[in-house]
């Protein structure tokens, strides 16, 4: 990718990430960090790139990439399975029960 | 007091001359001294015999009203629903009468209505009343022995003075409810943060004033009463309809069937009174509940009360001085409306036919 | 499949992404932002597997397998109460693949253009702490390793570590081809200075690390992601390594401490907390955005109000927050101590001056039974008459006055300006309790603040 | 009344009949068909001679005191700083008789404190009498010709009873000023919403009571009152030092300086006044201020005043009732420090002091 | 100067772009959010006139400073009140440009690639309609084009020039050197197209008109940025394109105007509002946002409360609202009229019982004299004691009676349910006055959401 | 440029647009609009390139440019004008007065 262009995704990346997220509540704290724990999991993507990039017949290039890609893995499903679980308790919030 | 020194003031500022009756002012609290620029007269013969015009409070004596200028005017709460004599006194005499009460009840004229501001006396006056003589707390009270609840006050009649009695009554702490046979007063109740008692009668009147009720409607309201009335503990009844006596709403039984210490507060107590066995001007123990029937209420609180309606009586008369003479201006429909008498003449249809002349 | 067709792909799961996170930054849809970040996740996974040259499948399909399969596992089994520490294992774990990736680029010797290898290098450097920080932020919280470990000068060597793990960062990045010993060395040194780091710093504080390295690990994911060319990876790491950030900042701040406190003169912990002489515990401080969080989502929240909400004349903002919360359906109750005040029925004047109803005022006697199944008990410038004390010590002056047992309630918030004491001079046993936090401020302010939050968190 | 049907119901749990002289609950309007299991005495005399613990309200005659059996017990407002007569009386006849007014002030015994309940009861009525008799509407009121400003009421000392006093008149619609000579009323005056005089005295005494002022201190106080007196249109005083003449604090010259028509209510009338020229239990005109010496005051209020006192009463005894006997705990600071007298003795070190023993 | 530079020069500018919009969307900030963007765009333009193999500077420096001295001095020169028209018209100058460089690439034969063509087209033919429905908007707002334009079956117009300007971009795109023939056309329709989707759109609804456009700006801008390979273009443009989108939408709902109905059903002119017979002026809504916005910002505000308030008990609401607006520097004063209510004293009471002070509380004779100098006069559930007919109209049932004479102050807000009438049961002209706007709802409602808004101001 | 690297700057700048901007009070809404208005006057820097790269031999192609730069210039420079005395207003609001 051509580096200004780069630049630009950054720069917006930050931007929407930092926007995205500016008027969270307290009780929102742990499981969005939970949640953005879980996204950065995509990292399991690049792991599975270079994984499948690496020399088949180098077993430390082999060892690296499992490694990568088992941590990718964990990082993805671990972050889903408990950010679900804290999210769980929000179904809606009690919003519906008192109307407001 | 139909003047206090602010209103003298004016009269004067106006190009009148005043002249009151010596002492006058001191149950209100207002001392000779504090009128400068006024003429004494000894008695209200001899003021009436000076004026052009005469303010009074209540309807005058016979003698006062002999001693009255023909031609001139009288100006004051007259009560013309009460007495033929003095109607016919009054005619004869050629006096020019305006009967407050008649007042036409326009939005314009709000600020003459002196039903309106004594009204509104008596109701923070009866409120007051009933607090003191109950023999419970009317707030709340968590002390260190326990909770006291609050009181429950029910005021029958929101007019003015009934609204004031809700308003006053909530202000110190009771749980207030109300009632009254005008639809409309419910919204009102409830936007002074009381509740309605809601019996399915209603009785709207013309101009404000209510109708009077059939036997039966009577008695299906007075069911319905009766309940609110066992379970309270304070009742201000204020009811009125204007030209009669007042309607007789809460009869011995109900009172019978209140709690021990209950207090009854009956405004209408002078005019025949809303609750049977009340006793204008007096305290009357009707089984264990004490029945009140405050006289005069507004002189209670002489003070303002004079201020509210010395200050009503200008605005009634005010527009009509000129440079120190009088300019009555027959067109206007609020003095019109007013008048009892003019020119040997009763001129009050209402009063013509309730009087029965 | 085509190339474009996984690029469009990767495109749509960075767009899910950001719009997940969106979901979830507001309790109202924070479920379905995680569920529709699932989808992408998934969508994202499978698509790579028609990577055009994609080799050794089957080991790849094993660690994915593996991997998902263990933290499934634990991240099911896992007591709600062990949540953090898994949150910062998994973390650790995103960070410990960047880095891998970083690694395995190196070792495949593919990397030669510098601003590519300054990327690398960078992304290396922050996923090893990041994954080194959360093992041992792990290990704190899970027990495994109980005690603040500090050295002599550590902030002189974290920055002499961290200076040293830069230059062979830069001796990488200016080598075409650097050797694999430097390459062991980096990551080893970067692994310490992600340890060191960390170790310092006690539990109380361990949240807004875990965040922090967090965001870290997004950071890495973005370079690393630049590394590969691909922009999805850019996309999701970056967003997350700005909005954790963020969220660190307001973590931070939701605590009273700012992060470089956090950092660099961490409170490790027991240590914390006020003078407690003889009464045991410290006093935990809330800040009015948790004291609105907490009874939003509560189903029973009792007020009880003292002298100082009458000498701040707080009445009328406590019955507005009261009235806010009942209507997102929180059962709102006044708590009325016989002596609260300083007169009798004190309360009781200033609830009705406010216009708060009769029926939602409860006393001693009405209420104290009920406090065990009260979420919230909020106690509003009260001190004496919600003591403990009076019931434990025979000593106190206060002892045998009956006193309502907010200290029974799930949580208790006190409101109170700072550390005076009530009518009878005596330190107060319930603000030390476990379950009790302080909200610091004059009543009138600090409920004007939690009124604030609780509207926030409707809209 | 020393107790009411619920209490009753309470004694009779713990084991103890209650006897009540007949018609005794009638004015506080409790009759006797409300307490089903209690057996009547004709007379305050026979009760006495029945019973092994004797409530009363105020202190018995000696009539009475002489019906009660020795050994027993005697407890309520026995006014023990008043007669030595009494005093000596009791002892002799081997009553161990507590008087609630000594109860200590600590927390434990708020519950049992008779001072503070009927100290809020007193102050809730004061205000309402000083509103009742006010010349002018306590509230501010906009009407129809005009608006009339808030009173301004004056409250002089502020414990339990001033507070209230201050609370009352400020539902009512009133601006409160308050004044009392212990520092630390200045915040609980302000918590209610009134403002605090300051007139740059203190006299903080210990256990919540106040120690007498010096005459320069006096003097302070009163010229700095004096102008608050002189502006105010209701002054209600509750000042008292226990064991004490209540204090003059407002001479015959600040009466004089009111406004025409302001109205005094003096809580310690019957304690000797704040006021100068008060009478206990009427209604003085002085010049044009109407100075109301209310006595009793309590009794005003009898259903929730009896029920407060009754609980009191229950809280103070019952700990040493099992199982219908007696079992007193000497160790018991609360109950040691209420005793005035035991065994024959005069127990109380302050009353002793007080009564010259 | 090398085109890194140039380039990174652009990076810079589009970062201070975005955070000057950040600070222009907050009341405090804004000012120096314009100032920000100003430098930038200033730097912008000086770098890019180093930009290798630029020709043509003479005429390019004429046409900048031309350009740039006619905006600048007409935009120095209007009058405040005629804003609007001049940001449409600096607007529809935007679109021309961005327009007028898809002509000049097309002109000069350079694009080729199918998406570049793509994109080309459509910012031209946004850019077109943007520049020539601003044009038509400055005319109706500057008065110059007085009626409301409205064809027969316009939607059907709308959609079939819409259409047939879309075939012929199309045709554009395909063919691989368009004729001028072509390209002229395509201009010519998207033109005409702006000029008839604007032309039935009244006064009132402008606005909103004019943010659209502003958005259809911003994504030519960022459309021909592509083409042009410039992602400071991109970035711009696309971030107001996105912005002003929002905008729009954020203005029609403050409007209660959903923006196709704008478009598609157009209310022109003066035939909106209510019914006012006899009584001249239409009834203007306002929302609770701008209520908010309007007594923030203004230095004193009255509170004419009436029955309305009464009935809704929103007085505890009402004093809140205004002890917001007095911590925000704003002086607020309660008028009470002798007869607001339906007893005497009954808005002494309600305001004591929300413990407003008796010295904010003013009667009719101490205030009516100051209307003039008041910034905004807040009428709550009051209506025949605030009805200038009584001054008036001599056969009225309230003639006579003096009145509150809001209608004298700078702005009044009339918060009521609906068009119920007072206790005389008269219509009340004052609603119909051009300084008088409502807000509809019961007033505790209508309150508590001016609170929320006001508060928001604040953070 | 790339065209998933344009794409994706296309998402994330339409990302910031919408959220940087998401919390507006009323008050703002025209001088907000007449903020972002004089931004994309930006492309007075596009129609300079174009027109620098014009044939200067070409009439039609420098009557072409020209304008663009005309537009692009005035959109510019009126706009910041209009906005800038608009939000000359707000000079920090009136905070400083009340203290808040
Ligand atoms: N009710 C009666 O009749 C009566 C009469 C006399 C005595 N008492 C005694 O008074 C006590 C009443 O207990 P309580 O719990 O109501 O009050 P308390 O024990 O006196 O405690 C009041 C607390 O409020 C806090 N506070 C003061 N101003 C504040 C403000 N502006 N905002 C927030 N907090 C504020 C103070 O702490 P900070 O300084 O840290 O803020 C203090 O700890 C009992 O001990 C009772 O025995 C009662
Ligand atoms: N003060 C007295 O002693 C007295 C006694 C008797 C009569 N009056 C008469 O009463 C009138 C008083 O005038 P006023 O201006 O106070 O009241 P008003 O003229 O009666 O008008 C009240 C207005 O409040 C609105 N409203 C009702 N409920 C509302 C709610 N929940 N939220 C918001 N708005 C609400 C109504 O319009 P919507 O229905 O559209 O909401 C109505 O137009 C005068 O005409 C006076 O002469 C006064
Ligand atoms: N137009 C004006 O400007 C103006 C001025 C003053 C009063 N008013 C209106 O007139 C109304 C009545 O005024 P008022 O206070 O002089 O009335 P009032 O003293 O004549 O009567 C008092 C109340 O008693 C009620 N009543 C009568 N019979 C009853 C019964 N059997 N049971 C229960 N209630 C009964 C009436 O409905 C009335 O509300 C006021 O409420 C007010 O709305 C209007
Ligand atoms: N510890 C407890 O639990 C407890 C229980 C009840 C009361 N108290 C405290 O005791 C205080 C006094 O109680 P009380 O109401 O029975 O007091 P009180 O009736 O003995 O006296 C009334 C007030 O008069 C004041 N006073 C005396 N001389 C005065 C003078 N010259 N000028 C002005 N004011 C003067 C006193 O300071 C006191 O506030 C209460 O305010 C309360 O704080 C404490």
């Amino acid at each position: 990718m051509e580096g200004f262009a780069a630049l630009y995704i950054f720069m917006l990346a930050a931007f929407t990430g930092y926007e995205v997220i500016s008027r969270v509540p307290v009780i929102l704290h742990t499981p969005l960090m939970s949640g953005s724990n879980f996204v950065h999991g995509v990292v399991l993507v690049g792991a599975m790139v270079v994984l499948g990039h690496a020399d088949p017949e180098d077993p430390v290039q082999l060892v690296i990439g499992f490694v990568a890609v088992f941590l990718g893995a964990a990082n993805a499903a671990g972050g889903y399975v408990v950010t679900e679980r804290m999210l769980a308790m929000f179904k809606g919030g009690n919003k519906k029960e008192g109307g407001a | 007091m139909s003047v206090v020194p602010d209103v003298v003031k004016k009269y004067q500022g106006l190009g009148a001359r005043v002249v009151l009756q010596k002492g006058a002012g001191v149950p209100a609290h207002f001392p000779d001294s504090v009128f400068p620029e006024v003429t004494f007269a000894d008695s209200a013969v001899e003021v009436c015999e000076q004026a052009d015009v005469v303010f009074c409070v209540q309807p005058p004596a016979d003698d006062t009203i002999a001693a009255i200028k023909p031609g001139s005017l009288l100006l004051g709460l007259l009560q013309p629903w009460t007495s033929v004599e003095r109607a016919r006194q009054l005619a004869e005499r050629q006096i020019t009468a305006f009967a407050l009460e008649l007042l036409p009840r326009i939005s314009r004229a709000q600020s003459m209505d002196a039903l309106s501001s004594q009204g509104a006396v008596a109701g923070y006056e009866c409120a007051l009343i009933a607090a003191d003589h109950s023999p419970k707390f009317f707030p709340m009270l968590t002390y260190a022995a326990g909770t006291i609840r609050p009181a429950k006050v029910l005021v029958i009649g929101c007019g003015v003075a009934g609204l004031q009695a809700i308003a006053t009554a909530r202000r110190i702490g009771a749980m207030v409810e109300a009632y009254d046979v005008r639809p409309e007063t419910r919204e009102q109740v409830e936007s002074l943060g009381a509740k309605f008692v809601d019996t399915g009668v209603s009785a709207a009147g013309t101009g404000g004033y209510a109708r009077e009720l059939t036997d039966e409607e009577k008695a299906k309201q007075a069911e319905r009463l009766a309940k609110a009335v066992a379970q309270c503990d304070a009742l201000i009844t204020t009811a009125a309809i204007p030209g009669k006596r007042a309607p007789r709403i809460i009869t011995a039984d109900m009172v019978a069937r209140m709690k021990p210490g209950a207090v009854v507060v009956d405004m209408a107590a002078e005019s025949g009174g809303n609750v049977e066995g009340t006793v204008a001007g007096e305290k009357v123990w009707v089984g264990d509940v004490l029945v009140i029937g405050p006289a005069n209420i507004p002189s209670r609180m002489p003070v303002h009360a004079s201020e509210m309606y010395a200050k009503n009586l200008f605005n009634f008369i005010s527009p009509f001085i000129k440079d120190g003479a009088l300019a009555l201006d027959w067109d206007d429909e609020v003095m019109a409306g007013t008048c009892l008498t003019h020119a040997g003449e009763l001129r009050h249809a209402g009063v013509k036919q309730v009087l029965g002349l | 499949m085509a190339n474009w067709f996984i690029q469009a792909s990767y495109f749509v799961v960075a767009v899910v992404f950001i719009l997940g996170l969106k979901a979830m930054s507001s309790p109202v849809t924070a479920r379905k932002g995680i569920v529709w970040a699932g989808y992408a996740m998934v969508a994202a996974t499978v698509v790579t597997f028609f990577t055009p040259g994609l080799g050794n499948v089957g080991l790849m399909v094993l660690a994915i397998v593996a991997g998902g399969a263990v933290a499934w596992w634990s991240g099911k089994t896992v007591k709600m109460t062990d949540m953090p520490q898994m949150v910062a294992i998994y973390n650790g774990m995103g960070g410990g693949a960047a880095a891998a990736i970083a690694a395995l680029e190196f070792a495949r010797g593919e990397i030669h253009d510098p601003v590519v290898a300054t990327l690398a290098v960078l992304g290396a450097l922050i996923g090893s702490v990041a994954f080194s920080g959360s093992c041992i932020a792990y290990a704190k919280l899970q027990g495994i390793m109980k005690n603040a470990f500090r050295l002599p000068q550590q902030n002189m060597v974290n920055i002499g570590l961290a200076a040293l793990t830069a230059l062979l960062g830069l001796a990488i990045v200016v080598s075409d081809q650097p050797s694999s010993t430097l390459i062991v060395l980096f990551f080893v040194l970067a692994l310490a200075l992600g340890a060191i780091l960390t170790s310092p710093i006690g539990g109380a504080d361990m949240p807004v690390v875990i965040s922090l390295l967090n965001a870290f690990t997004g950071l890495a994911v973005g370079f690393e992601g630049y590394v590969l060319g691909n922009p999805a990876l850019i996309v999701a790491g970056i967003v997350v390594g700005a909005s954790g950030t963020l969220l660190t900042q307001l973590m931070a701040k939701a605590m009273n401490r700012p992060i470089t406190n956090v950092i660099f003169t961490p409170i490790s912990g027991a240590a914390a907390g006020g003078e407690g002489e003889a009464i045991e515990g410290t006093m935990k401080e809330f800040s009015a955005l948790d004291a609105a969080s907490v009874m939003r989502y509560a189903s029973k929240v009792a007020i009880v109000p003292g002298y100082g909400m009458a000498v701040a004349g707080a009445q009328h903002k406590v019955w507005e927050m009261a009235q806010l919360l009942e209507e997102a359906g929180v059962e709102v109750v006044f708590a009325i101590h016989p002596v609260a005040g300083r007169m009798p029925g004190h309360m009781n004047v200033l609830l009705a001056e406010a216009g708060v109803p009769y029926d939602k005022i409860f006393d001693l006697e009405e209420i104290n039974a009920d406090f065990p199944q009260i979420d919230v008990a909020l106690v509003i410038g009260a001190n004496d008459v919600v003591n403990p004390v009076a019931r434990t010590d025979k000593t106190s002056p206060i002892y045998g006055m009956p006193i309502l047992n907010v200290d029974m309630a799930q949580n208790v918030i006190v409101v109170k300006r700072g550390k005076g004491a009530g009518y009878s001079g005596i330190e107060n046993a319930l603000f030390y309790k476990d379950n009790c936090r302080m909200l610091y401020g004059s009543a009138q302010d600090a409920i004007g603040q939690v009124i604030t939050h609780v509207k926030a968190l409707e809209s």
